[in-house]
């Protein structure tokens, strides 16, 4: 075979390395003469090596597979068992077909209009979708709690850090299904509107946990909206 | 077509030196001098000034969506102004998206206890709302009410026609009553509104 | 202002509204969705198509600085191509360089399997492709295009608009025919008439 010299950095890939060899040595892609490619290709990493310059992993990924693609020809092969080396024939055939295409896209190229950029109009902001006006009920109810939850501690909260007492969940289940029975339901968030120590948050959300795996409440929807519901009995 | 560039007007045609004018006036978006025009396409101003005056008479009719305007020694294309609403409309929906969680508690906050203080929005909210605040005025939402009367003089906001027209609402006395939650706020106006069962009483928390 | 965007077509002139059609090319400069255009203007997008071709054989002539162009399923104005020469020296660009040959390999392979991931174009190409997807979608040639519902859920890439107009496609389907497998060099020119079954599909690979 034809030795060749090329510069790796020449080339797009191993897989446009194999082309070339193929081509400059009028190789059937069909029926590749693996032993013949490995030594060529292999001659060209060396090449590279020689001249001291980094071998991207993708061609010595490439040199790997060539050499157990080798290996497993050698190996005698049961009839329906498919040649080793047409894995690499589809490949190769992928790789041209993207070349060919490539080369076409690039008799299409023209870059020759040049586009305006967007006129910049003052813009008008005001809104106009429109809304069904309990919506703003909804948003109340979700905002109303989250100041309380979220609110700097006052300070009678640190004298908990002094005392700190732990609040009980069993007592929180009570306060949770009692809220519930007057109500029938409340936004998720106004259960612990009121709750300004983090023991009695905790208690009450473990409560909550409790009661929804006991099928005694239930949650719904998401976000701020979302609703706890006592099951059984829905709100008259 | 590449020597042209560097401008020898002849050898070329009227039409096709108009052309050119045209591709330059159309693809800055903003003005370009007519002496700029003339040295590109190597042609006197006067020539240039010329071909946008038949450029002007060609697009500046009524039904024209673009116009030609001549803004001292430039000219640029600009949109016809009397189809400046349909242009929004197509360019502008995007600003339009619904509003946020975020906004519309800010929107409900002031809705049901205006005028109120920026700060107040946000005690009850818990966050800093001047993003939200700044965008619903922006939107037309909210508007400033006036200052209060206390050190700082902070901002008073409510809410504008605008807003009315949104939530449909023909006045603000209109907006469904508020629900009870969080114990303190509701004697405003709502819970006298009968049909609501969660009066505030029903959330009193035992804690 | 309101009234347009929901549309109301009717008691508006043709002529009028093809000017509002054209206005709106004009002030986006981006291409716009035929679609966009119709519900702004409140008429069936086969009118605003209608209105298009009108506005297509105003301006597409030689002498016209500006030419109107199909992409895809949007129309955008552009200069005319005769004329690149004397704008880009008249606005100071630069010459396009032209794309790497690694560049137009990951496009050609999205191009005509789109929408794909950047592992099948690796896989194809059998080279990583990170860098050059990336330059390609800051170029506005290629753009994302929702993920694969599989594990890692990959990002899928499609061509753009600006891919159609820099490549002088009115559509994606105007790509000529994909060049057949088997493919020695030579055959491609063969098979772009007859050669229709050598579909993508066999570009196509299992990811």
């Amino acid at each position: 075979m034809e030795k060749l010299q090329y510069k790796l950095e020449n080339f797009e890939g191993p897989l446009d390395l194999l082309l070339t060899l193929v081509a400059k040595n009028k190789i059937d892609i069909y029926d590749i003469p693996i032993a013949e490619l490995l030594e060529q290709y292999m001659e060209q990493i060396d090449l590279m090596r020689e001249a001291d310059l980094d071998v991207a992993s993708e061609f010595l990924e490439m040199a790997a597979r060539l050499v157990y693609i080798k290996t497993a020809s050698l190996l005698p092969r049961q009839e329906d068992e498919e040649d080793p080396r047409m894995e690499l024939t589809g490949l190769l055939l992928e790789y041209q077909q993207c070349k060919a295409a490539a080369e076409k896209l690039r008799t299409l190229a023209a870059f020759n209009t040049v586009t305006r950029p967007p006129e910049e109009l003052p813009a008008d902001f005001i809104y106009k979708r429109i809304h069904d006006p309990r919506e703003l009920r909804q948003a109340l109810r979700a905002a109303w709690g989250k100041g309380k939850s979220l609110m700097p501690p006052k300070p009678e909260s640190f004298s908990a850090l002094v005392s700190a007492r732990i609040v009980s969940v069993a007592s929180q289940t009570v306060y949770v299904l009692r809220t519930l029975w007057k109500r029938g339901s409340i936004a998720y968030r106004a259960l612990f509107a009121e709750k300004d120590e983090r023991s009695a948050r905790i208690a009450v959300f473990l409560a909550l946990l409790e009661l929804v795996k006991n099928r005694r409440v239930r949650v719904e929807g998401e976000g701020d909206l979302c609703e706890v519901k006592l099951m059984g009995r829905e709100k008259a | 077509m590449r020597g042209e560039a560097d401008g020898e007007g002849e050898g070329v045609s009227t039409e096709e030196l108009a052309g050119r004018a045209e591709a330059i006036l159309f693809a800055s978006g903003e003005p370009v001098a007519l002496d700029r025009i003339a040295q590109v396409l190597g042609v006197r101003t006067a020539a240039v000034e010329k071909m946008v005056l038949a450029l002007q008479e060609k697009y500046n009719t009524p039904q024209s969506g673009v116009h030609l305007l001549m803004l001292g020694d430039s000219a640029q294309f600009c949109t016809n102004p009397a189809f400046i609403e349909p242009v929004r409309a197509a360019l502008d929906l995007k600003r339009n998206t619904p509003l946020s969680q975020a906004a519309m508690e800010v929107l409900a906050v002031v809705a049901y206890n205006q005028p109120v203080t920026k700060a107040f929005v946000e005690q009850v909210r818990g966050v800093d709302c001047s993003g939200v605040v700044g965008s619903l005025v922006q939107k037309g939402l909210l508007e400033e009410r006036g200052r209060l009367e206390l050190p700082g003089r902070p901002l008073l906001y409510g809410t504008t026609e605008n807003f009315l027209r949104c939530f449909q609402l023909e006045s603000i006395d209109r907006l469904p009553p508020p629900p009870g939650e969080g114990g303190q706020q509701e004697q405003e106006e709502g819970s006298d509104d009968d049909g609501e069962d969660d009066g505030p009483e029903q959330i009193t928390l035992d804690v």
